[in-house]
């Protein structure tokens, strides 16, 4: 069996020509295996870029708005207003009623002709009373400004907009100055019924407002159901029902989590509808199972040589806990729960049905006032019939992605930074 | 005295007897005793003791109290004069509004007369109140000081608190869940008596569209819900699926097997942005990029009616979304499955291809299986992406070309859409979120348990 | 008493400890669930003495060791039956206060396991929680103490605020042994101290053991058997749960009185 | 709170929603500190909201797509909602749309009815060509993209042009007499093969989606017909073309009006609700702001109504709904 | 030649050895990133010997072991510098293929890895893959040769269909080694093949060893010194990532050359 012959035939076999050519056929397996892998990986790398890229290059022009100069003078216009009366806290109240619309139609009308009167609409009041806010005394002369056009010439401008549109442009590069500058209103305005006026300031703060409450509510429920399951829970049928319904509701769907809020919060408890309050408690019952089993994660991470070095020298089990387990385990705690914030401030589905898909066109002043969030905005905006809206919706889609990227590079920072190899 | 003041007062009380215990404890280690407990922890316990017990009842005599304060007015003739309808409560809540100085004029004239009353009564049972709470509090706080002492375990007691507290918010959990349960049954049963569940979960007609009103035209509408679970299924777990397991399996075979570390520490969290991409940007880009596209693919195949709401756009975006979830799951999966089966293979003259389809995947597949499961209850699940892309016609099809909707849409479509309120129309709402609850239950339960189990198995 | 339990004492190392022992455990059954780890175990550890447990992997050594300070129970499926007393107290009875059980039975483990602080703060921390200072200049007394007697002081005087994780394995063991000194035990309970160090740090633990013994009664586990003979005074050999033979240890290894502990220390299994 | 009494809640119609947001704009934009939010509920849930009570957190206003309902009076009646004001704000034109460019299509309401509905006049539905309706039509085939059950939009198009179509025929209005079921059911059930597609509420993709598809009708408000003129058309209906003056003088048969109802409780405590009423009449005037976003305006008695209503806070009653 | 790399070599026991060595390895240094692992050592495996690899632990043993079947190519840092041959054949040259080193150089683990498969399947696997069977009686045939080499066969030749998991420790062990020994290999290493093993089924693996000498060239990881005296010819003793001494077993027990070795044998360390 063991001959020195039969070893020499062993390894010739290896050599023998069939086997070379199986063991070829196998490695051109192997490429083609690895390249099946590599091309998954690009093709998801991809639909991401495809994504980031079609988001970007769509929602870019909303952050700027067309422009274009006008001169209007004051003093031979009907607008009849003391600059001293701007001082006050009820400027724009005053101006509002000053017939500044009739104004920019009038110096438009002079400067463009009578097609001009078409070229301003409300953006260029709203701007006007900015402008007016700060320097009253442009009442008292004849100003030279730069006003933004209507949504129609400003598509036009930037390339893709109506026939009559494109006259209107083409009409105010030719008897006056047109130009694109950055739009500073869509970073301080709220919602509005017209594209060149939206801002997502008010919905901005609705999130805010929104995902405060839910922090404070799912952080700290989290953290420690999470602490009492993985520390102290006895195994018993009540832990595992503990256990089983925390492990469903992380991944209910988050309508369900709809259907709830409006049957407790509104129906129920009467809570006002439209509130960040509301939003927030929903989506605190929706993060708080995330937050539940990222620290039971991170919990169980912490070796249990830390707990009995503890436990060796005295400690009680609350004190290992709070003073060693915890603070070790949190910087995995903080990583699953800005994920879990990250996912709740991009979440829309619930807050449909609890009543955030409402025009506010101021921003909220509370947790009881009346708010719609930055994901709400975006759906209500891809709603809406001007096509003005379709930039913005990009446009607001890029931030709320700057948001969830920043949250997520966050995440990433913390996970690598504080990574313990135990 | 309102209830908010006998708060503080007894916060700030038992504050002061917490320190007082402090100083007492810290003078007695001073006099050379070897403590048992810390002094903070005294404290501690004579404020829990002291302030939590009045504070627990103050909570409950709150409800307690609006409910005599109310009955008290209601018994006033002004009280009695009103009638017994929905308009009693609001006149009632504007009046007690008016008499704690919450609003300064009322909406309800009869609420007008009603103030008086409502603050008499307030201030009478607020007193009672804010004294049992004062007992309450001066017991806990007497009993709980003449117990700190050199040798008295105060670290013990304050430790059962904070267990207490550990234990309550363990439970939120399960009231999250019952409060799911009970707020879907209710309106499910509601809607039961109006549509024969039979007919609700069986029927293979969803056409709600005649009954949107009673005056409406016709009455007798279709609530055959397999039309709305084909579509969901037909997006989330099988267009999607078809798109997202091999994408997200080969994924993480690549990086998990032959990705130098450095490519995959960047790759994974590059991935993982595609499940933190938010789901109304999916939507969004299903809508006015994915759509269009397919559409323009199917005529270009000579496809006539293709419908620009096509199944197959929101399945694939929906796929594209679940990717990291498979990656990340099937990763876990092959993690699981030891080194030493990887080195075994290797070590009998395996390629690592050969490696990973013979002797790790086998290994790994029911976690894999698992994780898929997961995926798709997430899949269908998913909301917004279908509410922007999907179309709304109840069609019972296979051509991924044609529209198709979901329960989520029609969730969506029943409880903000133009509609009277309690007809079957809206309660069917809630009968499809209980009916997609347990169907994500069982997923999510099953494929949770394979997980475990087979990640036990190599513990 | 049946044939696997019996145990050989040496009625002649009796008189060499003098008073009574520091702790006695009798008849000690240890279950975990079902499974029984340690069957009637009954030993004395004196004040003066270094007592080593040897025996095969998996006979029970750090199960036993860990039911003297009821570190037991913090496994949840760990069940103690059987009496054993400190200074004459039951450490099971009600008025006997874990927590303050195991401040004066201290504990080293097989790994060393320093807190992720700094060194200062290690040992600070059994002082702090069992409020045994009342201020810093206290606090930095027992810490030079701690550090002094484990004989690491001059080695890390200038750098009490490195972490103590920084340290070399054999720097973390005796950072151990410090801070099971620092909360001023009686006892103190070491499981393999030395198993993951090099011959070196061993070698400086072995020593430190050395001075340390009459200070504090120790208990000591090792797998290896030549440590044992270097650092014991008596020796306790475990197989499958049971005590097999326990006393003096120049006896056991020469002249041990069991077949069993023969075999096992010729190297038969293991 | 001060604050609360000027803010104010709309809720209702989807229809009503862009008409409402842009008036609450501009009122606003002129009345510093007052907000106002308006929610697109639906008609339906709307009126029920809006009367559940009187009070600082209950709705001051709800937008509806249709006249009230005297089950809904008489629901805010026992909630204490007595004083109810009906705002006619305007018409609104359902419009059938065909892409720009295309031949315009005449269509006459009992056409549409023939072709769209499940079972015409009772028999089977066999049409798969305009032809097969009338050799007068193109032969092309029928493909409608119409509103969901779920839109008011869809109530309208039933309402105003299939049962109208379907009542041209004697024999169904007889039925109507007879058996309002069988009624109901000929004259209102639409097909569901692909000749009839449901659109999303978004009309704004319709009226891509026709666009982009030559043959292609779709169904939508006026409104949206004259945003888009660039690349849509209007369908002619029993020989009148929708204008924003056929369907102000109701020659247009498929218009419809559009209301918004306010609590008169309110407005006592709430001075900022009365202010917005006027604006809202300040937007519904011929010219006003409400025209230019597709609102038609009543003709001049109608509108003269309205207005009164605005100005003297005339109260419905009971016998309003006779 | 510096100090610490100064190998004792028997001359006297080359004669014993018929024929060139199986295996050599010259001058190997192995590197896991910038750590040197392995530090120049050199040895030669003979056809009809067992060689026994021991020293404390993290000495290098098994880096060693891996680096020749180019086991370590599989770890991304690791990087061996120096000559190792098989039959004379470089096994790093371009003509040698690693798929079929590592069929012809098998090797065993420390804690058995059967495949998650049927015990038939199991053996059948490296056979299958390397393609040396055509039909399913060969392969049958394959196994029971494996198996009964391995002293297996008895035992679960009614029970081939069954997992390879299920069966106990030892058994699996064995069933490694079978799986090793149905490529046909002309070399095998075990790494601590007993070490996870309880003495009744180490008896038994030691007892295969013995059978299997002389049909294959074997290595063999162990940290039990009692076994390397037990199994094998030749015995190399490494410390810290050097070869301190290799030479017949029995004399590196009962006389080492170096005062290290003398040192780690009489248990000053490990
Ligand atoms: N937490 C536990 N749960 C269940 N069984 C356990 C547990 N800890 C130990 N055992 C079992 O109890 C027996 C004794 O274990 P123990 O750890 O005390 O042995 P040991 O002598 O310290 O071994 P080693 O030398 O390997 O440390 C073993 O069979 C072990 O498997
Ligand atoms: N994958 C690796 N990466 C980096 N260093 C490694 C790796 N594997 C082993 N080492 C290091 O190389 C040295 C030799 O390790 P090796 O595992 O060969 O030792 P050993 O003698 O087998 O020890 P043991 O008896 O514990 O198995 C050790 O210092 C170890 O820490
Ligand atoms: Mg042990
Ligand atoms: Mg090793």
């Amino acid at each position: 069996m063991n001959s020195p012959t039969e070893k020499l035939g062993a390894a010739e076999r290896w050599t023998s020509e069939a086997m070379q050519r199986r063991v070829k056929q196998r490695y051109a397996a192997e490429r083609r295996f690895k390249m099946f892998g590599m091309a998954a990986v690009g093709l998801s790398v991809a639909f991401l870029a495809f994504l980031l890229v079609n988001m970007a290059t769509n929602g870019f022009s909303g952050f700027f708005r067309t422009e274009a100069s006008v001169t209007v003078n004051f003093p031979a216009s009907d607008v009849m207003v003391d600059p001293a009366s701007l001082e006050g806290d009820d400027a724009r109240s005053i101006l509002s009623g000053a017939g500044l619309r009739g104004a920019i139609r009038e110096a438009a009308v002079d400067t463009y002709g009578e097609a001009g009167e078409e070229l301003f609409g409300g953006s260029a009041v709203n701007a006007l009373t900015d402008m007016l806010v700060d320097d009253p005394d442009m009442l008292m002369r004849e100003v030279d400004i730069m006003l933004p056009v209507t949504s129609e010439v400003d598509l036009a401008h930037k390339g893709d907009g109506s026939a009559a549109g494109e006259a209107l442009a083409a009409l105010a590069a030719e008897r006056g100055t047109i130009d694109t500058k950055f739009n500073w209103t869509f970073l301080t305005a709220s919602d509005a019924t017209n594209p060149g006026e939206v801002g997502i300031w008010g919905a901005l703060v609705g999130s805010f407002l929104t995902i405060i409450v839910t922090m404070l509510l799912a952080f700290p429920i989290g953290v420690l159901s999470a602490v009492y399951l993985e520390e102290f829970a006895p195994k018993n049928k009540w832990t595992d029902m503990v256990e089983v319904s925390i492990n469903n509701l992380a991944a209910v769907p988050s309508i369900i989590f709809g259907l709830l809020g409006l049957a407790v919060f509104l129906n129920f408890m009467h809570l006002p509808r439209s509130a960040p309050l509301v939003g927030g408690l929903t989506l605190a019952l929706m993060t708080m199972p995330v937050i539940v089993i990222a620290g039971r994660n991170a919990i169980k991470a912490v070796p249990p040589s830390i707990r009995d070095a503890a436990l060796g020298v005295g400690a009680s089990k609350m004190q290992v806990v709070f003073h060693h387990v915890l603070p070790l385990a949190l910087p995995g705690i903080l990583t699953g729960t800005i994920i879990g914030m990250a996912r709740a401030l991009g979440e829309t589905a619930p807050l449909l049905l609890i009543g955030m898909r409402a025009f506010v066109s101021s921003p909220p002043t509370g947790i009881m006032s009346d708010a719609t969030v930055l994901p709400m905005q975006i759906f209500l905006w891809s709603d809406e019939v001007d096509r003005g809206f379709v930039e913005k919706t990009s446009a607001a889609i890029i931030v709320l992605l700057l948001f969830m990227l920043a949250m997520n590079a966050l995440a990433i920072y913390l996970r690598n930074r504080f990574e313990q190899r135990w | 005295m309102s209830l908010m003041l006998a708060t503080i007062i007894i916060l700030i009380a038992v504050g002061f007897a917490a320190s007082f215990a402090r100083s007492r404890v810290k003078g007695l280690r001073a006099g050379g005793a070897r403590l048992n407990s810390l002094p903070n922890y005294h404290a501690a316990y004579v404020f829990l003791w002291g302030a939590v017990p009045a504070l627990i009842f103050l909570l409950v005599w709150a409800p307690l109290q609006a409910m005599f304060v109310e009955q008290a007015v209601l018994a006033t003739p002004e009280g009695m004069a009103l009638p017994d309808t929905g308009f009693r409560p609001a006149v009632l809540a504007e009046a007690k509004a008016l008499a704690t100085g919450e609003i300064s004029s009322a909406f309800n004239s009869d609420a007008r007369a009603l103030a008086p009353y409502f603050e008499a009564a307030i201030g009478r049972y607020s007193m009672i109140g804010a004294f049992i709470a004062f007992v309450v509090a001066g017991l806990g706080t007497f009993f709980s000081m003449r117990r700190v002492g050199v040798n008295f375990r105060a670290r013990n007691g304050v430790e059962r608190w904070v267990m207490g507290l550990l234990v309550i918010a363990s439970m939120v959990a399960i009231f999250t869940t019952l409060g799911i349960v009970l707020s879907l049954l209710f309106e499910t049963i509601r809607f039961f008596n109006l549509v024969n569940p039979i007919e609700f979960l069986f029927g293979l007609d969803w056409s709600p569209q005649l009954a949107i009103r009673a005056d409406q035209a016709g009455s007798s509408g279709a609530f055959g819900s397999i039309p709305l679970f084909w579509g969901t299924v037909f997006i989330g777990a099988i267009i999607a699926m078809i798109v997202a397991i091999p994408l997200g399996l080969m994924s993480a075979i690549f990086l998990t097997q032959y990705a130098p570390a450095r490519l995959r520490s960047w790759l994974k969290p590059i991935l993982e942005i595609l499940a933190g991409v938010p789901t109304v940007v999916y939507g969004y880009f299903a809508a006015l990029t994915v759509a269009p596209a397919v559409r323009d693919f199917a005529l270009a195949m000579g496809l006539s009616n293709a419908s620009s709401e096509s199944a197959l756009a929101a399945g694939v975006v929906m796929g594209i979304m679940i990717i990291p979830f498979v990656s990340s799951m099937a990763d876990d999966s092959i993690a699981a499955v030891p080194a030493a089966m990887n080195d075994g293979s290797l070590a009998l003259g395996a390629t690592q291809s050969e490696t990973i389809k013979r002797v790790i995947f086998p290994a790994a597949l029911p976690g894999i299986v698992g994780g898929i499961l997961l995926a798709v209850s997430r899949a269908i699940g998913e909301t917004m992406i279908v509410v922007m892309a999907a179309g709304l016609a109840a069609n019972l099809t296979a051509n991924p070309f044609d529209s198709v909707t979901t329960v989520t849409v029609q969730i969506v479509q029943l409880l903000t859409g133009d509609q009277e309120f309690d007809s079957a129309k809206t309660l069917a709402a809630f009968a499809l979120g209980l009916v997609l609850f347990f169907i994500t239950l069982v997923l999510n339960l099953y494929a949770l348990r394979v997980v475990r189990k087979y990640r036990e198995a190599y513990e | 008493m049946n044939d696997t339990n019996t145990t050989t004492q040496d009625a002649s190392t009796a008189p060499a400890t003098n008073g009574p022992p520091k702790m006695r455990a009798e008849n000690v059954d240890v279950f975990y669930g079902d499974k029984q780890a340690i069957k009637g175990v009954s030993i004395d550890i004196f004040d003066d003495k270094v007592t080593a447990f040897i025996g095969p992997s998996g006979c029970g050594k750090s199960t036993f060791l860990r039911t003297l300070n009821r570190m037991n129970d913090t496994i949840p499926s760990a069940r103690v039956t059987g009496h054993i007393e400190l200074d004459g107290e039951d450490i099971h009875a009600a008025a006997m206060d874990v927590v303050q059980l195991r401040a004066r039975v201290g504990m080293v483990f097989q790994k060393p396991n320093p807190f992720p602080k700094s060194i200062y703060e290690n040992i600070a921390y059994g002082p702090r929680i069992h409020g045994l200072t009342t201020n810093k200049a206290e606090m930095d007394e027992v810490v030079e103490q701690s550090l002094r007697r484990a004989g690491l002081w001059d080695e890390v005087k200038d750098r009490l605020e490195e972490s103590g994780t920084a340290l070399s394995g054999g720097q973390q063991q005796r950072l151990c042994i410090a801070r099971a000194i620092a909360v001023d035990p009686e006892v103190i309970l070491m499981d393999e101290p030395c198993s993951a160090l090099d011959p070196i740090a061993t070698a400086k633990i072995e020593e430190l053991i050395h001075e340390l013994r009459g200070k504090y009664a120790i208990a000591i586990v090792t797998h290896n058997m030549q440590q044992a003979a270097r650092v014991s005074q008596r020796t306790a050999f475990f197989h499958l749960g049971t005590l097999v033979e326990y006393g003096e240890t120049g006896r056991i290894f020469t002249n041990p009185a069991k077949q069993r502990t023969q075999d096992y220390i010729t190297g038969r299994y293991g | 709170s001060t604050d609360s009494v000027s803010q104010l809640s709309v809720v209702g119609s989807s229809t009503v929603y862009p008409f409402t947001t842009a008036v609450a704009e501009q009122f606003e934009n002129a009345n510093e500190g007052v907000r106002v939010k308006v929610e697109s509920t639906g008609t339906g849930s709307g009126m029920k909201l809006f009367c559940e009570g009187l009070g600082i957190d209950e709705h001051d206003a709800v937008n509806a797509s249709r006249k009230m309902k005297i089950s809904e009076f008489e629901d805010c009646q026992s909630n204490g909602v007595t004083d109810i004001v009906e705002l006619t704000i305007g018409i609104d034109g359902l419009t059938l749309i065909q892409a720009q460019g295309e031949e315009q299509l005449n269509l006459t309401s009992q056409q549409v009815y023939e072709a769209l509905a499940a079972n015409p006049y009772g028999g089977e539905q066999t049409a798969q060509n305009w032809s097969d309706i009338s050799p007068d039509l193109p032969n092309a085939p029928i493909r409608v993209l119409g509103p969901p059950p779920t839109s008011g939009t869809r109530d309208s198009f039933v309402e105003l042009i299939m049962e109208v179509g379907c009542n041209a025929n004697p024999a169904m209005a007889e039925l109507e007499e007879s058996n309002e079921d069988e009624y109901k059911t000929v004259c209102t059930k639409i097909r569901e093969d692909e000749a009839f597609t449901e659109a999303g509420e978004n009309d704004n993709l319709l009226v891509q989606k026709v666009s982009a598809e030559p043959g292609r009708i779709g169904i939508l408000g006026y409104s949206f017909v004259e945003e888009n003129l660039d690349k849509i058309q209007p369908v002619g209906l029993d020989g009148v073309v929708p204008t924003a003056e056929t369907i102000g003088n109701l020659e247009y048969p498929a218009a419809r009006l559009l209301y918004v109802y306010i609590k008169g409780q309110h407005v006592e405590n709430k001075p900022a609700l009365g202010q917005f009423v006027a604006a809202y009449k300040q937007a519904w005037q011929p010219g006003g702001m409400l025209g230019t976003r597709g609102l038609v305006a009543l003709p001049e008695a109608q509108r003269a109504e309205a207005d009164a209503a605005a100005d003297g806070m005339t109260t419905l009653t009971a016998a309003s709904f006779e």
